[in-house]
């Protein structure tokens, strides 16, 4: 049972609702604009009240996302969109609140606000613009950035072990992980359409290539040559195949998730794992998130989407047992006088 | 009751109640002030919590109190006690030098075994000593008496020795010749789900009266004078509760309902807590994961339309100062609640300093002025809140409400008021489909923006923490643009001084001396001033709330005075302040830094010594 | 093979050696008390010189920490002993580094530093004393109170999800996190002990009894007639059996994890799950992390421990090739007239 | 060269080279600045960043700039350009109203098609409508004729395209005289692994110059006055490198080795970036996962026994507020270096400002004072980089080093210094198993305490955030130790002021006018009353480096002139300052905030103007 609040919106809306009049400043062959579209598409089919969208992000290239949607936003301070976010969307429970954000902004300076949101499943739709890299600076490594990575800050390399954004939604109690790749609008506005319809914070964690910086970061998998036997896309209740002609599969041994070939060692399609977003068990979903080339493909599209209470909705409750208790005060008058008082 | 007593007339008296964190000083303090109220006296009281939770039994690091201040004029916790009632040797030890020379001290015998008086630090018995002997003391077995009591009413031994405290009560309770009806219905009230508990506790007071009035223990009895105040319902409240019922109040006149993002913190959280009690009127209360999440949760919400606040003490007020320049620059309302204690860092959490104010006026990157106003009074608390955030949401500018730990802690009563009565507020909502709408548009006279709501219709816009172009609020790097919007935000800010209360004078409006004094140091200054006053010193007072911007008379006020001499517990955040604004006159200054409020008498002094 | 830099002694210390003259002024009862004396017992064990021993903290009860030991100690700031034990470790290499901390401290305020530290997998050992409780401020709930609990902040109950310490270090690319219970000081020793031969970030998660302020919190797995059924002592290589004569055993199924009885429906100790807590693959470990009462034990003892390389190794190793790389510069001489210069 | 060329003589030229982000104007202008000094000129350079990474192509917001000044006194940027060379139409557009009436402009007239007209928001081609005619116009075709050369020379057409910055460097060479010899050999330096473009790149070059030769598209020629600079090594440097190589040789002269915690914000991130590339030096940098986590990585590398700094920009700052009073009250050395930028909150990153010296002042909870010195220009970031450094250690305090993206980005001339040559540092360090170690033991005379390293013998001993007591250390909520604490740790860093260079004064030591500056402004500042002396007027200056404490001579400086001129980029943070320290002295301001450095002219009015 979904629980929203939000005023539907009775115009049929397109695109050019949300497209707004400014200039869009990335670079010319940037990832981010196919994910703008990708959003300006999606919104319209959503189906509230224009005004009820709400965009707050933080700082970074990414983080310009508000000034080139014609809706209600805010472009904050580094980091902090989500904390902001958390305030918009727990006082007016009228708004759709979108969060654009980069690998930086949520996962190295904001990873705090980033887990306790997840954590508190506060109904908010997190697009997480992941290019390993701090764009805006122009081209520090990020906490998503691989070990080894030569950038401006790390001439001999990074020592550090990258996130996997995915486990790290998952170790927060997230209750909505998905993950797309820039180059495929149209599975974007898919898969944001569920994260929208999801209660509670979605994750959509976004490939995104910075073509200044960190031109073909998701090369790996993104390459024509390597892309069918490098991408899984994930769908409820199905069975996990892959490759060109679906040739190959994921099973669940002991040892963890393992990579099968239909045919081989008399492993046929019903051996292959069922793909259940759904599943309370997060195990499962950490494996398909953890996934990477070259033993594994990664996995795209929803990975966990399971239903749990809403901290916006437990508020709304308990706000109502506030306010139905006789016993509670009803207004400020009622407030100054209770407890002890006399008259002089 | 026994005639032969020496009765002390007073105006008013200190009382202070100390032991061992879990000897139930706080419940003896506010029985005891309740109580003196309810009798018609003004109180004003202050709990002395120790730095740790409950430190080992019996040291002076675990010594916890409560000062009662009743009568007359209790604007101030008073200097030191009358009557120090100590629970153990630690607590008379941490103490005594709190005691009046000729006050009274009442104690309990049962607690000086040789470990208690070895842990508190005494390597001889000072009730045996002589070292008390400038005090009046009082000390029976009162663990002994209380216990016997409690356990003939069916208590078990252990609960029945913590009753210890009801019995102290009663003897204090008699030599201030107060009936014990008040305190039993107290009782019956804090107890209300334990009937059996509250009857053993009656009865053990009332053995503490009766043993204080048949053995006439005490030599004297004071007799206080009760006050006459002006008509009306009156309670007892602490800053911290007034400061929430403040803010609760100001959402209720404003239409706007209340957000508070906050994140425990000594001594604010007190103010957290109340407000999460109060969901029935609308109130949303966000526990953040910090003090980061708590400001920026706030200024969501305040752009989402709420009148937001965020409490907090130094080092969390510390953790806001980026976001608080993301409310200056996209000119968000937002109430800042700082209840000031002890610095620099952790510092003396426990403890009440003036010396945030700096961090207040100047402590964010770039030209980024806020509204800064300081409660004088655990009940003005009440009104500065309010007032905050009326000025908050009608300039559309965050306002810090400084107040400090020993008003947010302290209490004193409180003349409730109806909420009709209070201010008006009016936020500047920008209408639904209003065509001129632009987010950075003007009132010409204030220069106050508009607040347009996220979900009203026709007014989709965005705004942020870059530098923005006029009236419309786009992003810009124009110079001469950045020029003016520095200018705006600092006029509209400078422009509430005629709109603020004009600064007032107690005593001439001219003259040889005027003492300063701001926030919650205004009780102690202006008894001091009071009393030399009375002495016949031609010695006036003002004391300032709005801090930023002051009032538009301040310097009018100020130079028709050949002296002034600011006071304040720091090493002189305010009279800097005033040096730079009013560079053409001179300024003295009084500082003290420990911790504690000023005494009367050390202002007295330092008033007397003005050059 | 270990990569330790930290000078050992030649003495024979004991407990003495660290006990601190400070009065320790924690509540009586509260079980911080036992911590330290197994910690103070733990340390001679370790054999490092006693002046290589530094104890940061934040604040919070169990920021008192180093007040109460004889090392080097820092008692620093709400949240942020990890960021100051980080650069701590990281400047000087021969010093072995414990961070007391609490769950406000580390999961609330200092959450971004906790996640960090432990995907840098800098040689730190973390020990989280949960209490579910801001205990310092006198009784508001934590990102680990259950939801649901009545605290001085939340009159109705809180709202919130709580953090699952293990989940959320695994999440954060943890390799080594392990949990113990404050009333058994010699296992806290043991597991320490453990920890401290760790290379890489150690998080032992304690946990430990608030008297005052949420007494009993841990009760549901404490308590006399509850702990054999709810607790799992999990041994490497061991099958995870437990129950009063360790009639019961836990099972790896399709589902992910599951309780059952030896004896019934054919099941024998061969079929139980084997302890493997130097798996690379997380997702058991996530699972083991989450088991909780009613329908499974809790897991006790080091749930995983991994070998991964450590910033600090990493960080020698650059410095190693930089100085020996005979084109760098040797001193700032050499840099300042490095490059472009001229004479005049 | 031919001869019937007009000579204009001057003895300060400022070019600019202004273009699409992508089009190479940082290497013209660091190519050409480079051969200016490598042929006896002073320079200084400053780069114009847009805010966007790579806005869209040919639009004013995607305009990028490098402004060089050669000459015989670059102490300053120049107000206005001599020369612009644009790029394109946007760049045109942008920087117009910095070219001097009569100056020169060199744009390539391939580039005014239609479409970037439009884009750069021309409704008619400037080039042709006669808006340029106060200026000297020179418009090849140069994308073609660069291309053409490239190509031929086996280059694809894309790339080749991209060699017209060279192509312009070559005409411009040319009409300065400059010989090619030197531009080669730094091409050859920069493309050493790739020789066919340096090859190429060359050729271009020499193209534009024989075409500017040959074709006499020029007036005039420029001879500017070279410099007689004392004997030495010279390099040029921004401000940011001397930042960092400053902290370098106060690692190595200090004995303790470098700490850096940072996390990137513009424009600090070059001195991350350059201590990254020290490891060879020992040098650690720690990027951390914010700004929270820089500081306090850097603080516990300072109790660790470093060198330990930490390098933000205005809300960097802002975050690290809390734990810099920690530094305050734990007593740990460490250098936070702020690189000023347009406030308040995000503000304008690329912009320039110098309005954190408030929040650099007092921008902490408590009473909790930092050493503070600001730098003046590029090169004196390294010397006062090294005092920061200097200061912290030995006076176990935090510092804070201010700087600004002025002179942070900007470049001049740097005479190398020997290492040897530098102040000593001798920092306190204990001694192993001193019996007499006390952690907050002070030394009588400078009140410093010892630095005790982790792993030392015999001094285990526990620091932290709340009040400590005097000598020992340990926690302490005793009200007069607190007072002598809070004296100390204020006393320590007054007690500086007699130990940093004496304020001087430029001109006059006493008159009429004395004008004040601070921080990066001095290269204007100075240069403005230089002319204005010049002239013959009576004007002196001083210019301050040390903030927190200043010079102990500052008020005999100050006090023996009638009117004083405080100058700043901010509304007034600096002449409050010294309104609040030295309240018997009247000052005047004058202020800019536009997130732009002065113009000499506008200070010349305003000293004009004074009252
Ligand atoms: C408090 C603060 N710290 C640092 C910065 C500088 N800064 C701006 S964006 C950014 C990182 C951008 O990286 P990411 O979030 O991945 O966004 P991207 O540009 O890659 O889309 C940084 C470090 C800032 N603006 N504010
Ligand atoms: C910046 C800052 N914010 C808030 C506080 C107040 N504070 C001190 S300890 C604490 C929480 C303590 O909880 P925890 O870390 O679980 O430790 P415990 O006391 O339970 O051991 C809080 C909120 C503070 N000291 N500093
Ligand atoms: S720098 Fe990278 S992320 Fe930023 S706009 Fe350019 S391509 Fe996109
Ligand atoms: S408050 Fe709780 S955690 Fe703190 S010392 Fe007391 S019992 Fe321990
Ligand atoms: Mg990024
Ligand atoms: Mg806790």
């Amino acid at each position: 049972m979904s629980y929203k609040t939000i005023e539907r919106t009775t115009e049929q809306l397109t695109k050019e609702d949300f497209a707004s009049d400014q200039m869009v400043k990335w670079c010319p062959g940037c990832g981010n604009h196919a994910i703008l579209a990708a959003v300006e598409n999606v919104f319209p089919q959503i189906g509230y009240k224009k005004e009820n969208f709400c965009v707050v992000s933080g700082i970074g290239c990414s983080s310009r996302f508000p000034y080139y949607m014609n809706t209600y936003g805010f472009h904050s301070i580094h980091g902090r969109a989500n904390a902001i976010a958390t305030g918009v969307r727990l006082f007016n429970r009228g708004l759709s609140v979108w969060v654009p954000t980069g690998d930086g902004d949520s996962l190295a300076i904001g990873g705090n606000h980033f887990i306790h949101v997840i954590r508190r499943n506060i109904d908010l739709n997190i697009m997480l613009f992941n290019n390993e890299i701090y764009g805006l600076t122009k081209g520090q490594y990020s906490p998503t950035s691989p070990m080894g990575k030569i950038t401006k800050s790390s001439p001999q390399g990074t020592i550090e072990h990258p996130f996997t954004v995915g486990e790290l939604v998952l170790g927060a109690q997230g209750t909505f992980f998905a993950r797309v790749i820039d180059n495929k609008p149209q599975f974007i506005s898919q898969v944001m359409l569920e994260a929208a319809k999801h209660d509670g914070t979605s994750i959509v964690e976004i490939l995104q290539n910075c073509v200044i910086f960190n031109n073909g970061a998701h090369k790996y998998i993104t390459d024509k040559e390597v892309r069918d036997n490098n991408q899984l896309y994930l769908e409820d209740g199905k069975p996990m195949l892959f490759g060109k002609d679906k040739e190959k599969g994921i099973i669940l041994g002991n040892n963890g998730l393992q990579v099968v070939k239909l045919g081989e060692n008399g492993i046929t399609e019903k051996d292959i794992l069922v793909h259940d977003m759904k599943s309370q068990n997060p195990g499962i979903h950490l494996m398909l998130a953890k996934m990477k080339p070259p033993y594994f493909p990664i996995a795209l599209g929803v990975i966990r989407s399971v239903e749990s209470p809403t901290y916006d909705q437990l508020l709304d409750e308990q706000i109502k047992t506030a306010q139905e208790n006789p016993a509670t005060v009803k207004c400020v008058d009622d407030l100054l006088n209770s407890g002890d008082t006399w008259e002089i | 009751m026994s005639t032969k007593k020496q009765i002390i007339e007073r105006e008013s008296v200190v009382v202070k109640f100390v032991g061992d964190s879990g000897d139930g000083m706080q419940l003896s303090g506010t029985l005891f002030s309740d109580t003196a109220a309810l009798a018609g006296n003004d109180i004003a009281t202050f709990p002395d919590f120790p730095a740790e939770i409950r430190a080992p039994h019996n040291t002076v690091a675990g010594v916890s109190g409560y000062q009662v201040h009743i009568g007359k004029e209790t604007r101030i916790i008073g200097d030191k006690c009358d009557v120090l009632v100590a629970m153990n040797p630690a607590s008379l030890k941490a103490n005594l030098k709190w005691v009046k020379m000729g006050g009274t001290i009442l104690t309990d015998v049962d607690a000086y075994d040789a470990i208690a008086l070895e842990k508190a630090g005494y390597t001889t018995n000072p009730l045996e000593d002589g070292s008390l002997s400038s005090y009046f003391v009082v000390s029976p077995n009162i663990t002994t008496m209380a216990k016997e009591t409690a356990m003939q009413l069916g208590m078990d031994m252990k609960d029945a020795a913590r009753t210890k405290n009801m019995f102290c009560l009663g003897m204090i309770y008699y030599i201030f010749s107060f009936d014990l009806g008040t305190p039993f219905k107290l009782l019956d009230k804090r107890f209300k789900t334990k009937k059996e508990v509250a009857e053993i506790n009656k009865k053990v007071m009332e053995k503490g009266f009766n043993f204080a009035e048949t053995l006439e223990v005490f030599e004297s009895i004071y007799h206080v004078t009760t006050v006459e105040l002006p008509k009306g319902r009156y309670r007892n409240i602490t800053g911290n509760i007034a400061t929430a019922w403040g803010l609760l109040a100001a959402a209720e006149r404003s239409g706007r309902k209340l957000f508070l993002g906050s994140y425990p913190i000594t001594p604010a959280t007190d103010i957290l807590i109340e407000l999460a009690k109060h969901k029935s009127l609308g109130a949303k209360v966000f526990q953040a994961e910090d003090e980061i999440a708590g400001i920026c949760s706030t200024i969501g919400a305040s752009f989402a339309g709420a009148l937001a606040c965020t409490s907090t003490s130094g080092p969390g007020l510390s953790l806001k100062t980026e976001a608080l320049g993301l409310a200056v620059i996209t000119e968000l309302p937002i109430v800042v609640v700082d209840v000031q204690r002890g610095g620099p860092s952790t510092g003396l959490p426990t403890k009440s300093e003036q010396s945030d104010l700096n961090m207040a006026l100047f402590g964010r990157n770039g030209e980024a002025p806020c509204i800064v106003v300081a409660a004088s009074s655990p009940s003005d608390c009440f009104y500065q809140a309010f007032n905050a955030a009326k000025l908050a949401m009608e300039t559309m500018t965050p306002c810090i409400l400084l107040t400090d730990g020993y008003i947010g802690q302290g209490s004193e009563l409180f003349r409730i008021p109806k909420v009709a009565d209070l201010p008006e507020i009016h936020p500047p909502l920008a209408k639904p489909n209003d065509p001129d709408y632009k987010p950075y548009r003007r009132n010409p006279e204030t220069l106050v923006r508009q607040w347009a709501i996220p979900g009203t219709e026709g007014l989709r816009h965005r705004i942020g923490g870059l530098e923005k172009s006029d009236l419309d609020g786009s992003v810009s790097t124009d110079p001469l643009n950045h020029a003016k919007m520095v200018n705006n935000r600092r006029d509209k800010v400078q422009r509430l001084a005629t709109r603020v209360p004009q600064q007032e004078v107690f005593g001439e409006e001219s003259g040889e001396i005027l003492v300063v004094s701001w926030g919650g140091t205004k009780g102690q200054v202006q008894t001091a001033v009071k009393e030399m006053r009375e002495k016949g010193q031609k010695i006036s007072h003002t004391h300032f709330t709005n801090i930023m911007p002051m009032p538009s008379n301040t310097e009018e006020v100020l130079k028709k005075f050949k002296k002034i001499l600011v006071c304040e517990l720091n090493t002189g955040q305010f009279v800097n302040y005033l040096r730079m604004t009013y560079p053409h006159l001179q300024f003295q200054q009084y500082n003290k830094v420990q911790g504690l409020p000023f005494t009367v008498e050390e202002l007295k002094q330092a008033i007397h010594n003005i050059q």
